[in-house]
């Protein structure tokens, strides 16, 4: 099951590999894209390219990932989607136990700003999760000591001693009420 | 315009020839499901006894649709339709059809007809294949049909 | 948020005549420009537009007011919060009793209507084993947020002159309940006055003042009577900008036969002689769907109560699946005679009226039930 | 300077006791004493600035981003806020205090010797000390609110404020409104937060000047400036920040300007009965910056708990003493 | 001023912002369905929907035997309480009628009620040549040629006035459909009306009939040359159709992991939805039993 937004209806691309390449040629692109992406966990491109390819790497992935690497059919697929023969290995004894427990998409996709004067394209980045490239965007700062989320804490903590003291208070009463209902029950 | 109408009704007509000449004449176009339809010009395939069928299927110029009673003009189970056979104008009934049919009904793979005189009497005393059971709720001229065929389904 | 927040401070320093020393503010500079108050008569009179009002409150806020700088812990213990002061609200709330007084319902009354979603469409069976198309829409988490008596409605500025004066009062009903995190304060306020948490969405029905319903009341399903008809409005899906061909079903010309350029156009638009015109209504290219539509005097013919789910007759409801559909009594004359016989529930469905609770599923009594054996028909001559 | 000390303003105790004791015929008015403390403010000022007869150098080694650097600035002129103006107008706009020598320093403070320096902002990892800041600018905005807010025929006694405590979910003025029935309803309390909220429209900052113990008298009459004075560093100066024309006692240090406040509100006043001065009112508030835009329902749940009564310790004369003493010691 | 300058930055950012979002204008007024699921579980909800109890593993083939269970694939139809009441619906009918597993290739006899028979009952006998349709739409389509005459008959898998459905025997064939019989010789769609039921023992594998179909000479419905099929005997045609067959194959579609995934329902939901189905079909065979 895909774990990130994908679209309804994919791309044609009718000018993936030049001009009226078609289908064909769609697909030969996308094996492409799919291999960089699987050599160097991280690529830049086109953003309707990597967006189509990413679901492919996905789908790779997430079949190496069910069903292991004796499982003829997806050997199969991953030899066709995979144009260097050297990343069959890293498919299935690097990424597969990279992802085995993985709850979240194997891959990431981030805009990049548009490059004036450029093909007018809007550019994005593909990685594999957990690469080991650095971060693209750098550790956000700590908010945990800010103002809004000190005073939040403080009555956060309020709160729950509140709480505590109703619940005694209401655990008292009815002891009470139990009490005074066994009496009336028993002066009849 | 002639043309278009020549070819319409050559399509039309592959099914019943290939019916009747065992595979002899083989249309050179390749064929499609919406023209399973009997609309004008499209060759039919008579199904009750009658020796002007007989005839007409044998000579290898079945009968052909030239006009359809009804407002859409498209002929649907049951509807009246004219047709043109050896060379006379005649009235039919439809009893079966190629085209996609709602769900229960039988869709059969030649577009049939049962021959009609003007008087409302059918021409034929015995209908030879299957026609569907839904017919039977259609009243007026079309029960004389109903009282010769032999099977419903 | 910048900008409501500048008119915020406008109006403060004009409350408070403080004689301070400082430099007085140019505050009108300072409105003129933001970008929201003064670039706004492009936005409207546009037959689609997609922007609000522009004299109505900003409805939603910034999501980095909370993204940016509260911790995750922080959110949840808000949010849990927020749940249970309204959760407590929504209890203890008196409004949420019938109101003291409940009128009966005669044919002028209009009562209000409910705001469903729409889930999809299923076939079903009659009896006599016709097969019909339903269409899904479950009411989820409606409430009434407020009524405006027609005196008042009247003055509004929404108030349109096509309806006539003092006799429809307007009756906001909201769906689905949301976290308050995501709007202003103006839009919280709306729903927050009856004690209910803000709703995503809003709409308004026209109603008699004998239906008005008590704000804070939850308006289910069972607001409707199994057989009642009913009239759906929903936004159709877009197309965007379509030739005559898709937009109208014109026939265009050949595809060859020596035909160029003239595959998909529309022809002649105007006559000659003495009408040398184009006449008003034209059918012509342009923006396809995306408007309100209304689909009137639907069957209902099937309630799911658990999950307030109406099964209304046809396949042809506005919009696509998971659209906002309003869904209200059918105003037209259509079997006037039965529904005077069979009146609805006035105002609206309230728990209390009847003493067993209602079954999960409530049926049409021409309609199979699927545990009811298979069909079997029988001569008439035999009854 | 221990900075952790009890942080308060010595207020007008002593002339709140004088007057006690000594009725005075003529009613005095919150305007009248301003101006004169401003006057007061501005010639000590002046004074110390023309005791710099010359101009000595002094290296200011800035620490952290945008890039760390020397400083050749004036020694007893120039500010940390001068220091920033020379680096990046980021740190100019955002800066909170700064740290010099590992110290908590007011941005508008002359530094006096070669330093270390770093600028504090309120989205550090570490906020702690630009929240006390913050905090304890909050209780002397009240003190500004309470002067100003009243018709000229109030004369309000501002008291004291204790050390900042964030936590505790709301800062505190205490002071005698010489109303003591009165009880605010919303709309006033709205009023007297408006006072407080327009500030951040204006670019006022907060100066901070050092005077000696009797020029600090005569500002404010009261009894306890020597106290106070003995705590300090030097043993005879006290420390009175001026914001716009609002002067009042604090130790400091305080924000460098009232455009970093982004919502300020007066949550509630309740009754107090000091054992020293009689029934006191105490004013509570919140405030919050405007480098963390918050959320109004954030905003009101907090000032929700703003309004229950704050837990600080109720101000007195012995409680002073002993702690001046402690201090001292 | 530099205060003033900050906030005009700011205000900057935010027009810049509002011009680069992305209006909907297809599905306006519509809502994600991730967000109907979240209101119909939210906690400030009237009365929030209860989470469902956890489903039982259902065995691999049950995707095969009970496919009418499967929705349809497209995510703009797709509606987790719909499929539900549809489910109920089914199960409901499965309580009365008792629908025995079938594939394309089986041999049916179907009794359905019918008005205007004499005994208003009508049965009729065929091969299996489609399955299709998901939830209360799924049908299947039977042939057979009676009288010379090839006939088809499209039935709706609930229609109430289905009277009983008897599977005479139970096979698969090479292929997920048998539209080319309507261009094969008649025999091999002929079924007799008195077809003796053959017997399968439960928990049986299914037999795959291996026949090969012989075609009648072009013109055919289909180019069935061009289609992927095993059921069929050597076409007999001249070597261009080949060429041109090939020519206009696509053998990418076998890898396209991306078209197979839109065009059907993961292995995730299947699972799911199955498990709900085994839970319900182990229930309906313990009341049977009593």
């Amino acid at each position: 099951m895909l774990r990130f937004r994908y679209r309804f209806r994919q791309r044609n691309l009718p000018s993936a590999e030049g001009t009226g390449s078609g289908p064909a040629g769609r697909i030969s692109k996308m094996r492409k894209l799919v291999t960089a992406l699987i050599r160097h966990e991280r690529i830049e491109g086109k953003h309707p390219y990597l967006d189509e390819a990413r679901g492919y790497a996905e789908r790779l992935i997430d079949e190496a990932v069910r069903n292991g690497d004796q499982h003829k059919p997806t050997m199969e697929i991953a030899n066709y989607w995979l144009l260097e023969k050297d990343l069959l290995h890293k498919l299935f004894k690097v990424l597969v136990p990279r992802y085995e427990n993985a709850s979240t998409s194997y891959t990431k996709m981030w805009n990049l700003p548009t490059v004036y004067p450029g093909g007018g394209y809007h550019m994005a980045l593909l990685e594999l999760r957990n690469n080991p490239w650095p971060d693209v965007i750098p550790q956000q700062r700590e908010v945990k000591n800010n103002l809004i989320n000190v005073l939040i804490k403080a009555a956060k903590e309020d709160h729950e001693k509140n709480q505590q003291l109703t619940e005694h208070k209401q655990s008292e009463f009815t002891d009470q009420s139990t009490d005074t209902g066994t009496t009336t029950s028993q002066s009849p | 315009m002639a043309a278009y109408l020549m070819r319409r009704s050559i399509l039309g007509s592959h099914q019943c020839l290939r019916t009747l000449s065992h595979q002899e004449i083989v249309s050179k176009f390749s064929t499609t499901k919406c023209l399973g339809e009997i609309q004008k010009m499209t060759r039919l395939h008579v199904v009750d006894n009658s020796g002007t069928g007989r005839i007409a299927e044998f000579t290898g110029r079945p009968p052909r649709c030239i006009h359809v009673y009804n407002k859409t003009g498209v002929g649907r189970l049951g509807d009246k339709i004219l047709v043109a056979i050896r060379g006379k104008k005649k009235k039919a009934f439809i009893v079966g059809c190629k085209q996609k049919q709602n769900f229960m009904v039988p869709r059969f793979d030649s577009n049939n007809i049962v021959l009609i005189e003007d008087t409302g009497m059918p021409t034929g005393t015995r209908i030879k294949v299957p026609i569907p059971s839904s017919l039977r709720g259609n009243s007026g001229e079309f029960t004389k049909i109903l009282s010769i065929a032999t099977k419903f389904l | 948020m910048a900008a409501s927040m500048m008119s915020w401070r406008l109006s403060v320093s004009l409350r408070c005549g403080q004689s301070a020393s400082f430099q007085q503010l140019d505050i009108f500079a300072r409105v003129l420009a933001q970008p929201h108050l003064t670039q706004l008569h492009i936005t409207r009179g546009a037959r689609r537009t997609c922007k609000a009002a522009p004299w109505l409150s900003k409805r939603t806020v910034d999501h980095k007011l909370n993204e940016e700088v509260l911790t995750t812990e922080s959110k949840e213990f808000l949010k849990n919060v927020a749940i249970e002061r309204f959760k407590e609200r929504m209890a203890n709330s008196p409004l949420k009793d019938a109101p003291a007084e409940r009128h009966q319902w005669t044919p002028k009354s209009l009562r209000t209507g409910v705001l469903a979603i729409k889930l999809g469409v299923i076939p079903q069976w009659t009896k006599d084993g016709h097969r019909f198309t339903c269409t899904l829409l479950q009411v989820l988490d409606n409430h009434v947020v407020r009524y405006i008596p027609p005196e008042e409605f009247s003055k509004y500025p929404s108030f349109k002159k096509k309806w006539r004066k003092n006799i429809f009062g307007s009756l906001v009903v909201g769906a689905l309940s949301t976290d308050p995190f995501k709007f202003s304060k103006g839009y919280n306020n709306l729903c927050a006055k009856v004690g209910l948490p803000p709703k995503r969405k809003l709409t308004r029905f026209l109603v008699t003042p004998d239906a008005a319903v008590e704000p804070g009341t939850p308006l289910k399903a069972t607001h409707f009577k199994v057989g009642d008809y009913v009239d759906c409005q929903a936004k159709t899906i877009g197309h965007g900008f379509q030739g005559v061909v898709k937009r109208w079903g014109f026939k265009g010309g050949p595809a060859s036969h020596g035909t160029t350029k003239w595959h998909r156009r529309t022809g002649n638009i105007g006559g000659g002689r003495n009408k040398a015109a184009v006449w008003k209504g034209r059918k012509m290219p342009g923006h396809m769907g995306m408007e309100w539509r209304t689909l009137k005097a639907l069957k209902i013919w099937r309630i799911n109560t658990k999950y307030n789910v109406l099964y209304v007759m046809g396949q042809n409801v506005p919009g696509p699946v998971h659209c906002y559909v309003r869904v209200m009594d059918s105003r037209t004359l259509f079997r006037r005679k039965e529904r005077i016989q069979r009146p609805p529930h006035m105002p609206t469905f309230y728990p209390e009226d009847v003493d067993e609770p209602l079954p999960e599923e409530i049926f049409d009594e021409e309609m199979f039930k699927f545990t009811e054996p298979s069909i079997t028909f029988t001569d008439k001559k035999d009854k | 300077m221990p900075h952790n000390v009890i942080h308060m303003n010595a207020g007008r105790l002593a002339s709140r006791l004088v007057r006690r004791f000594c009725t005075q015929a003529k009613s005095l008015s919150n305007s009248e004493v301003t101006k004169k403390r401003n006057d007061l403010f501005t010639k000590e000022k002046a004074r110390q600035i023309a005791n710099i007869s010359r101009l000595e150098k002094i290296q200011v080694q800035h620490i952290g981003p945008p890039e760390e650097c020397t400083l050749l600035m004036n020694k007893g002129l120039s500010t940390p806020f001068n220091c920033a103006m020379h680096i990046q107008e980021l740190l100019v706009t955002r800066s909170v205090v700064a740290l010099v020598n590992g110290q908590p320093w007011d941005m508008h403070k002359p530094l006096v010797e070669d330093c270390e320096l770093q600028f504090l902002h309120f989205k550090d990892e570490d906020a702690k000390i630009p929240n006390e800041v913050l905090w304890r600018t909050g209780s002397y905005i009240l003190g500004y609110v309470l002067e100003n807010a009243f018709k000229d025929n109030f004369y309000v006694e501002l008291c004291s404020f204790p050390k900042p405590d964030v936590r505790s979910g709301s800062f505190v003025y205490d002071a005698d409104l010489k109303t003591q029935h009165w009880q605010p309803s919303p709309t006033e309390l709205n009023c007297l937060s408006a006072i407080g909220f327009k500030l951040q429209c204006y670019d006022i900052k907060f100066e901070p000047l050092e005077v000696d113990a009797s020029v600090a008298l005569t500002m404010f009459k009261s009894a306890q400036i020597p106290e106070i004075a003995a705590t300090s560093a030097t043993g005879n100066t006290i420390t009175v920040y001026r914001m716009g024309t609002h002067i009042d006692i604090t130790r400091g240090p305080l924000i460098a300007s009232t455009n970093l406040i982004y919502r300020y509100s007066v949550t509630a006043i309740h009754d107090i009965e000091s054992p020293d001065y009689g029934p006191l009112k105490r004013v509570q508030g919140i405030i919050m910056p405007q480098q963390l835009p918050i959320h109004y329902w954030t905003y009101e749940f907090l000032s929700e708990r703003a309004t229950k009564l704050n837990p600080a310790p109720v101000p007195s004369l012995k409680s002073k003493q002993k702690l001046a003493a402690e201090n001292g010691s | 001023m530099a205060a003033l300058g900050n906030r005009v930055a700011a205000l900057g950012r935010i027009r810049l912002l509002r011009s680069s979002v992305f209006i909907q204008c297809r599905y306006s007024n519509t809502l994600p369905e991730a967000t109907v699921e979240k209101h119909r579980k939210s906690k400030l909800a009237q009365d929030p929907e209860e989470s469902e109890t956890e489903s039982l593993v259902a065995p691999r083939d049950y995707k095969y035997v009970y496919p009418e269970f499967l929705p349809d694939p497209k995510p703009q139809y797709r509606d987790r309480i719909r499929e539900k009441l549809e489910h109920e619906d089914m199960f409901r009918r499965r309580t009365v009628l008792k629908i025995p597993e079938f594939y394309v290739g089986s041999i049916l006899a179907v009794l359905v009620s019918d008005p205007y028979a004499p005994g208003k009952k009508n049965r009729f006998v065929g091969i299996c040549i489609n399955r299709s349709g998901h939830g209360l739409r799924s049908q299947f389509t039977l042939r057979n040629v009676v009288d010379g005459q090839g006939m088809e008959i499209t039935y709706e898998l609930y229609n109430p006035t289905i009277q009983g459905i008897e599977v005479l025997k139970l096979e698969k064939r090479l292929d997920p459909h048998l539209f080319y019989l309507r261009d094969a010789l008649p025999e091999y769609s002929t079924i007799p009306f008195d077809f003796e039921p053959v017997p399968h023992p439960p928990g049986a594998t299914i037999p795959v009939n291996p026949v090969k179909v012989k075609l009648r000479p072009r013109p055919w419905h289909e180019r069935w040359e061009r289609q992927d099929l095993q059921g069929l005997q050597d076409l007999e045609l001249p070597e261009r159709f080949y060429e041109r067959a090939r020519e206009v194959a696509k053998p990418w579609e076998k890898y396209d992991l991306m078209k197979q995934y839109r065009e059907s329902i993961n292995d995730d939901d299947a699972a799911k939805i199955m498990g709900y189905v085994y839970k319900k079909i182990q229930e309906l065979e313990k009341t049977k039993e009593r």
